[in-house]
C-alpha cells in the first residue's frame, strides 16, 4: 500500500524523464511497425488520385516551424503524389512562415531522383504565391479573384504573367484545394468560406490536435478527409507506397505513447488500491 | 456540479460525491463492454469505382451543337458575373459519343466576333463567366468540341450583370439572426421590467470568490491571462469583461493582481477596465499601470515567460480566461505544479480538454460567454441569457422534429438549415 | 463623451457589418475586409505600445538593479538583436528571404526556441494525463476510457494489442468509431451552444450593455 | 557533431529550454528572455513591413497614382487612410492627457469582430451543424449507422441540453444534461488522446535534431 501511495504522489520530473528515454531510445532503430490506413486518409488520398493529369491543385501553408514535425511530412508526401501525377500546384500561405515551409518541402522533393527526372518548372508546373496577411478574408477574396489577392507571387514576379496561373481566377477553376494547418486560419476558415461559399473541394492535413475537431465537417462531406498528426501523414506514406521520415518516427511515437498508457494504468491501479485503505482510515478517524 | 469537482485536487471534498467504489468499478466494466458491443459489425466496404473503357471513335460528322443556350445575371452577387447554361450535345455520352467538352464564346453584338472565354469538361452543362462589366448586353455561344472538329450553338439571348441588395440565398440565416435577437431582446426588455429570472449555478464562477480569498489569506498574487489573441476574437473581449469582475475583487480584498498580456491592444483595454474596477471598487490608489504589462505578441515566447513568471511569482490563483491555442497546457500545468487554485475559461474547443484535465475549473464554451453577464447580476444581461436559452430550444426543437420527420420519411427539415 | 462615443461607435460599425451580409451590392461586399484590415492597421500601430512597455518595464529594471536585472538586459538586447538587421541589413520587403541576417537570427535562435518550447508539452500532456485520468467517478471514467481507446487506436501498438480480434473490434476500429459518433456528437453540442454563446455576447456588446472594455468616465 | 555555429546555438537554446523542466534555473532565464526579446522583435518587424507598409502605404499610393493620372478619386484605396487615422488615434494614448481618444479605434475593431462573429459563428457552427444531426434515425438494413445515427442525435440533443441556463437541471432533464456531459466527457478525452501523440511528434522532431543533427549520433 505504501508504494501504491508513494506512486499516487510520484515527482513529475520521473515522468518527464522516462518519456524523454522512450522518445529517445527507439530513434535509435530502424524498426518499421504496422501502420493501419484510416478511412479519412484514404478519403484525401483517393480525391487526389482520381485528378485527371494537369489539374489545378491549391495547397495552403497554414503551420510555421513549430508544428512543421506534424505538417511537413505531409507536405512532402502530397508534393510527390501531385508531382508524380502531373498536378499542376499553386502554393499560398495565410500564416507569414506558410510558403517558407513550402520552398524548404519543394527543396527536399526535389532531390528525389523521380521528380527530378520530370524537370519540373516554376511557373508552368507549380507557383509560390507566397504569403498574405488578412486570414479567412485572404480566403474570400480568392473566391472572386485570386491575381488581385495575391498580385505578385513569392519572389515579386506578377502572377497575371505566370503561365500556370492565366486560366485560374478563383475557385471554380481549381479542382482541389489542399490544406495544411496547425490552427488558426486554417481548415476551420477554408471550410467555412472556401467549401460553404465557394464549393471548394477540400482535403486537409492537420496536426493531431486539431484533427478531431475536423471531424464534424468530414461527416458533413464539408471536407473530403483529413490527415492527423504525423501519423495521418505516416498513413499517406503507407498508401502511397512511400515510406520516408513519417513512417521511421512511428517506432519512437508508439513506445512514448506506450509509456503514457502505462502511467496511466499504474495511476488507477494504485488509485484503486489506495482508496479502500483512505475509506478505512476515514471511517477510523470517525470514530 | 460534481462535474467539475473530480477535477481538483482537492480530493478530500469530492469523495463524498461519487465515491461508491464498486459502482463505480461496475459502471467502468459496464462501459467498456457497451463499447465493444457497438463497435460496427460490417467491415467497411472497400470502394473500388470501376473505369469504364472508353472508347474514342474518330467520326467524320461534326458532332451536334448544344442547345437552348440561356444567359442570366448571376443571383446574390455583387455583380460583374452572368451565368451561362445549355443543353449538352446530342453526342455528349450518348450518339456518337466524341464530345471531348465545350468553350464557351462571348460577344457584346449578337452578329459579332465572338471571342473566346473559357472552357468546360465534357458533360458540363453551366459556366459562369466572371469577368462582366456590369449593365452591358452580353451574347454568348457553346462549342462543341471533339478531337478535331466542333459545332457552334446559337447565340443566347442579351444578358446583363448587375448587383443585387439582398442575398436571397441567406434568408434562412436572417430569420435565424433575427428570431435569436429577437428573443434575447424581448428577455433583456422583460428583465428590465424586474422580473426575476432563474440562473443555474455554473461551478467555475461560484468559485472565483474563493480563489481571490485564499490569494488574499495567503499573502500571494493573483495572475489573470486573457488568452493570446486580439480584439479581433469575441473569445478576448469575454475574457477581458471577466477580467473587469476580478479586478474588482482583488480591489476589495485588496490583493495583488497581474495580467500578463500578448498583445499590446489587449493591454490598453484591460488597463482600461482594471482600472475602472478598481475605481468602482473605491481604491482607485491601488490602481497602477504596471499591473498589466506586454510581453510578446508570440504564442510561445509568452507561454515561456509567463510560465518563468508563475514559478517566480507562485501566485495563489491563476485565471485563464480568453482564447488560447497550444500554449494552454503549457500554462495550466505550470499553474499546476505550483498548487495555484486555476480556473479556465475558453471557447477554443480544441484547448478544453487541457483545461478540464489541469485546472480546478473550467468555463466550457458557452458557459464561458455567459459568465460575465452571469457575474454581473445585472438582470439585463440575465435576460440575455434566458434569451439564448430560447435559441438553443429552437434549435433542439427543429432537431427533434426533423429528426422523427426525416425517420419516417415525411419530410426534410434540414433543407431550411442549407446556407450559402 | 469619453464613455459613450465609442459605445455608439461600436454598435455602429457592429450592426453594419452584420447587415453587409445579406447584401452582395458595393459597397456592403467590400465592408468586411476593409475593417479586417483597419483591424490589421491598428494592431500594427499599436505594437508600438507594447513594445515601449517591454521595453521601459526591462530598462527599468537594469537601472534600479532589481532583482534579475541582467536578464532584463537580455530582452533589450535580443530585440535589438533582430530588430536592427530586420529594418537595416535584410534588403528591406524581402527580409524573410533565406540567408539574411533577419532569416539566420529567425531560423537558429527563434526557430528552436519556439520548436522547444512546443515539444515541452509532449513532457506536461504525460504529466496531466498520469493525474486527470483517473476512474475517480462516472464523468471521469468516460474521460479515462475515450482517451485511452483513442490513444491505443492510433498507435501500431494498439495494433499489435489487437490484431487477434476480428477486424471491426481492433482498437483502431474502435477509437475511429469514437471519433466519428459520440465524440462527433459532443463536439457537436459543445460548437451549436458556443454559436449562441457568440450571438447573445456579441448582441450584448453592440447594444452597450457590456462594455468593460472600454472603461469609465 | 555539428561544425555549424547556427545548430550550436540552436542546440544550446533548447537544452536550456528543456532545462525549466527540472526547475527554474538561469540558463532557462537566459533562453527565456532571449525568446522575449527576439520574438517581440520579429513580430514588430514582420507586423510593420508586411502590414504596415503594404496596407497603409502602398494602398495611398495607389490612391494617389489615380488621383493624379486619371484625376479620379478611389474611394476604396483612399479609405485606408482612415484606417491610418485609427491608428495614430491609437497612439495617442501615449499622450495621457487625451488618452482616452484611443477608445474610439477600440470601438471599431471591437464592433467589427462582435459583428462578423455573429454572423459567421451562427452560420458555420449553429446553422450547419443542426442541419447534419436532422438525420433519420434508422437506417434500412444498416445497424452500425441505425447506431451510429443514434448516438450522434442523443449526443448532440442531450449536450444541448446540459447547456441550458435558465432551467433547473432536475428530473428528466437533469438526467438528460447528465449524459450530456458524459457525451462532451468523451469527446474531451478523445480530444485527448488524439493529442498525446501530436505532442510526442514534437518532442521526436526536437530529439531527432539533438542527437541527430547535433551531435551526428544516428546515421
Amino acid at each position: 500500500m505504501k508504494f501504491f501511495e508513494t506512486l499516487l504522489a510520484i515527482d513529475r520530473r520521473i515522468i518527464f524523464l522516462l518519456v524523454a528515454i522512450a522518445v529517445t531510445l527507439p530513434l535509435f532503430s530502424k524498426a518499421i511497425l504496422h501502420i493501419e490506413v484510416s478511412p479519412t486518409v484514404k478519403a484525401v488520398y483517393d480525391a487526389v488520385e482520381s485528378l485527371p493529369p494537369g489539374s489545378k491543385v491549391l495547397a495552403s501553408f497554414d503551420y510555421d516551424p513549430a508544428s512543421a514535425p506534424e505538417l511537413q511530412p505531409m507536405a512532402l508526401s502530397f508534393f510527390r503524389h501531385c508531382f508524380s501525377k502531373d498536378l499542376k500546384v499553386i502554393i499560398i500561405g495565410l500564416w507569414p512562415q506558410g510558403p517558407v515551409q513550402a520552398n524548404i518541402a519543394l527543396e527536399d522533393i526535389f532531390r528525389d531522383p523521380e521528380i527530378k527526372a520530370k524537370n519540373l518548372k516554376y511557373g508552368e508546373d507549380y507557383v509560390n504565391l507566397g504569403y498574405m496577411a488578412g486570414n479567412e478574408i485572404v480566403i474570400q477574396s480568392m473566391g472572386s479573384d485570386i491575381h488581385t489577392t495575391f498580385p505578385v507571387d513569392y519572389s515579386g514576379n506578377r502572377t497575371s504573367e505566370l503561365p500556370l496561373m492565366k486560366g485560374i481566377k478563383n475557385f471554380d477553376n481549381i479542382d482541389f484545394v489542399y490544406n495544411l494547418s496547425a490552427g488558426y486560419p486554417g481548415t476551420m476558415e477554408w471550410v467555412q468560406f472556401a467549401v460553404d461559399r465557394f464549393h471548394a473541394i477540400l482535403g486537409a492535413g492537420n496536426t493531431a490536435v486539431q484533427a478531431p475537431g475536423m471531424y464534424p465537417y468530414v461527416q458533413t462531406g464539408q471536407l473530403v478527409g483529413v490527415l492527423g498528426g504525423m501519423k495521418g501523414g505516416a498513413e499517406y506514406e503507407i498508401i502511397a507506397k512511400r515510406p520516408a521520415r513519417a513512417v521511421s518516427y512511428m517506432f519512437s511515437q508508439g513506445v512514448s505513447h506506450a509509456v503514457v498508457v502505462f502511467f496511466v494504468i499504474i495511476g488507477n491501479l494504485a488509485f484503486f488500491a489506495t482508496r479502500g485503505k483512505k475509506k478505512e482510515s476515514q471511517e477510523v478517524g470517525k470514530k | 456540479m460534481g462535474v467539475f469537482l473530480f477535477l481538483r485536487k482537492d480530493m478530500s471534498k469530492t469523495r463524498h460525491l461519487f465515491f461508491e467504489s464498486k459502482s463505480t468499478f461496475f459502471f467502468l466494466i459496464f462501459v467498456l463492454s457497451l463499447f465493444f458491443l457497438f463497435i460496427p459489425f460490417s467491415a467497411r466496404a472497400e470502394e473500388t469505382p470501376e473505369i469504364e473503357g472508353e472508347t474514342l471513335q474518330e467520326t467524320e460528322a461534326p458532332p451536334a451543337p448544344p442547345t437552348d443556350i440561356v444567359a442570366k445575371d448571376t443571383p446574390n452577387d455583387a455583380g460583374n458575373s452572368i451565368t451561362i447554361t445549355w443543353m449538352k450535345s446530342e453526342d455528349d455520352g450518348a450518339g456518337r459519343n466524341n464530345v471531348m467538352g465545350y468553350e464557351i464564346l462571348r460577344s457584346t453584338v449578337v452578329d459579332g466576333e465572338y471571342e473566346f472565354i473559357g472552357n468546360t469538361t465534357v458533360g458540363a452543362q453551366q459556366f459562369m463567366d466572371t469577368d462582366t462589366k456590369d449593365k452591358v448586353e452580353y451574347f454568348y455561344k457553346i462549342k462543341a468540341i471533339t478531337q478535331v472538329l466542333s459545332s457552334i450553338s446559337l447565340p443566347s439571348r442579351p444578358a446583363m450583370s448587375t448587383q443585387q441588395w439582398f442575398n436571397t440565398d441567406r434568408i434562412n440565416t436572417l430569420i435565424a439572426v433575427l428570431t435569436i435577437s429577437f428573443a434575447i431582446f424581448y428577455f433583456i426588455r422583460r428583465a428590465r421590467g424586474g422580473r426575476k429570472l432563474y440562473v443555474r449555478k455554473i461551478a467555475g464562477l461560484e468559485a472565483l470568490n474563493d480563489a481571490v480569498g485564499r490569494a488574499t489569506e495567503m499573502g500571494k498574487k493573483v495572475f489573470y491571462v486573457p488568452g493570446i489573441m486580439d480584439m479581433n476574437s469575441m473569445m478576448t473581449i469575454a475574457g477581458i469583461t471577466i477580467l473587469g469582475k476580478v479586478a474588482q475583487l482583488t480591489a476589495e480584498y485588496e490583493t495583488k493582481l497581474e495580467v500578463p498580456t500578448s498583445r499590446s491592444m489587449v493591454m490598453v483595454s484591460c488597463r482600461e477596465t482594471v482600472k475602472e474596477a478598481y475605481t468602482n471598487a473605491g481604491r482607485p490608489d491601488a490602481y497602477n499601470d504596471d499591473m498589466i504589462y506586454y510581453l510578446t505578441d508570440d504564442q510561445f515566447g509568452f507561454a515561456a515567460a509567463v510560465d518563468g513568471l508563475f514559478v517566480r511569482e507562485k501566485p495563489a490563483a491563476i485565471f485563464l480566461q480568453g482564447h488560447f491555442f497550444a500554449e494552454s497546457l503549457i500554462l495550466a500545468e505550470t499553474g499546476n505544479s505550483i498548487n495555484a487554485i486555476q480556473i479556465a475559461g475558453t471557447a477554443a474547443v480544441a484547448q478544453l480538454p487541457f483545461f478540464v484535465a489541469a485546472c480546478d475549473y473550467t468555463l466550457i464554451g458557452e458557459e464561458f460567454f455567459a459568465a460575465s453577464a452571469y457575474l454581473s447580476e445585472d438582470p439585463k444581461l440575465l435576460g440575455s441569457i434566458k434569451g439564448q436559452d430560447v435559441g438553443k430550444f429552437l434549435f433542439l426543437l427543429a432537431i427533434l422534429v426533423g429528426v422523427i420527420f426525416a425517420t419516417a420519411g415525411i419530410f426534410d427539415l434540414s433543407k431550411f438549415f442549407v446556407t450559402r | 463623451m469619453r464613455r459613450e462615443v465609442p459605445l455608439i461607435i461600436t454598435g455602429v460599425v457592429g450592426i453594419t457589418l452584420i447587415m453587409s451580409f445579406f447584401i452582395p451590392h458595393t459597397p456592403f461586399n467590400r465592408l468586411e475586409m476593409l475593417f479586417t484590415h483597419w483591424y490589421q492597421i491598428v494592431a500594427a500601430f499599436a505594437i508600438v505600445l507594447g513594445i515601449l512597455n517591454l521595453l521601459r518595464v526591462n530598462l527599468d529594471k537594469a537601472y534600479k538593479r532589481q532583482k534579475d536585472w541582467f536578464f532584463g538586459l537580455v530582452v533589450v538586447a535580443s530585440f535589438l538583436l533582430i530588430v536592427i538587421p530586420g529594418f537595416l541589413f535584410s534588403g528591406g520587403r524581402s527580409f524573410q528571404e533565406p540567408g539574411t541576417p533577419f532569416f539566420q537570427i529567425y531560423f537558429y535562435v527563434y526557430v528552436p526556441l519556439m520548436s522547444t518550447m512546443f515539444a515541452l508539452l509532449a513532457f506536461f500532456v504525460a504529466s496531466a494525463s498520469y493525474r486527470a485520468f483517473r476512474a475517480r467517478n462516472k464523468e471521469a471514467t468516460m474521460l479515462l476510457l475515450a482517451a485511452f481507446f483513442v490513444m491505443l487506436g492510433r498507435v501500431p501498438i494498439g495494433y499489435y494489442l489487437s490484431s487477434w480480434l476480428p477486424e471491426n473490434y481492433q482498437l483502431a476500429a474502435v477509437a475511429d468509431w469514437i471519433m466519428d459518433f459520440p465524440q462527433t456528437a459532443g463536439q457537436r453540442a459543445i460548437m451549436i451552444g458556443i454559436a449562441l454563446g457568440i450571438v447573445s455576447n456579441s448582441l450584448r456588446v453592440i447594444l452597450g450593455l457590456e462594455r468593460a472594455y472600454i472603461g469609465g468616465e | 557533431m555539428s561544425t555549424t555555429l547556427g545548430v550550436w546555438i540552436a542546440a544550446f537554446l533548447t537544452l536550456g529550454i528543456m532545462s525549466f523542466l527540472y526547475k527554474d534555473n538561469p540558463i532557462y532565464k537566459f533562453c527565456e528572455a532571449v525568446f522575449v526579446g527576439v520574438s517581440a522583435g520579429y513580430w514588430f518587424v514582420v507586423e510593420s513591413i508586411n502590414v504596415f507598409l503594404p496596407r497603409v502605404w502602398d494602398n495611398l499610393a495607389i490612391a494617389v497614382n489615380v488621383l493624379q493620372e486619371q484625376g479620379k478619386i478611389d474611394w476604396f484605396h483612399w479609405s485606408y487612410l482612415l484606417g491610418g487615422i485609427l491608428g495614430v488615434l491609437m497612439l495617442l494614448r501615449l499622450v495621457p492627457k487625451i488618452g482616452w481618444i484611443s477608445r474610439w479605434p477600440l470601438g471599431v475593431i471591437v464592433g467589427t469582430t462582435a459583428g462578423l462573429w455573429l454572423v459567421n459563428y451562427l452560420v458555420s457552427n449553429a446553422m450547419v451543424q443542426v442541419r447534419h444531426t436532422i438525420i433519420p434515425l434508422y437506417v434500412a438494413g444498416d445497424l452500425n449507422a441505425t447506431i451510429g445515427s443514434i448516438i450522434i442525435v442523443v449526443g448532440t440533443f442531450c449536450g444541448l441540453i446540459y447547456f441550458f441556463f435558465s432551467k433547473e437541471h432536475k428530473g428528466a432533464f437533469g438526467g438528460a444534461a447528465r449524459i450530456g456531459i458524459w457525451f462532451i466527457m468523451i469527446t474531451f478525452g478523445a480530444s485527448f488522446g488524439y493529442t498525446v501523440m501530436s505532442r510526442m511528434s514534437l518532442l521526436i522532431a526536437r530529439m531527432d535534431f539533438l542527437v541527430g543533427t547535433w551531435l551526428g549520433l544516428i546515421k
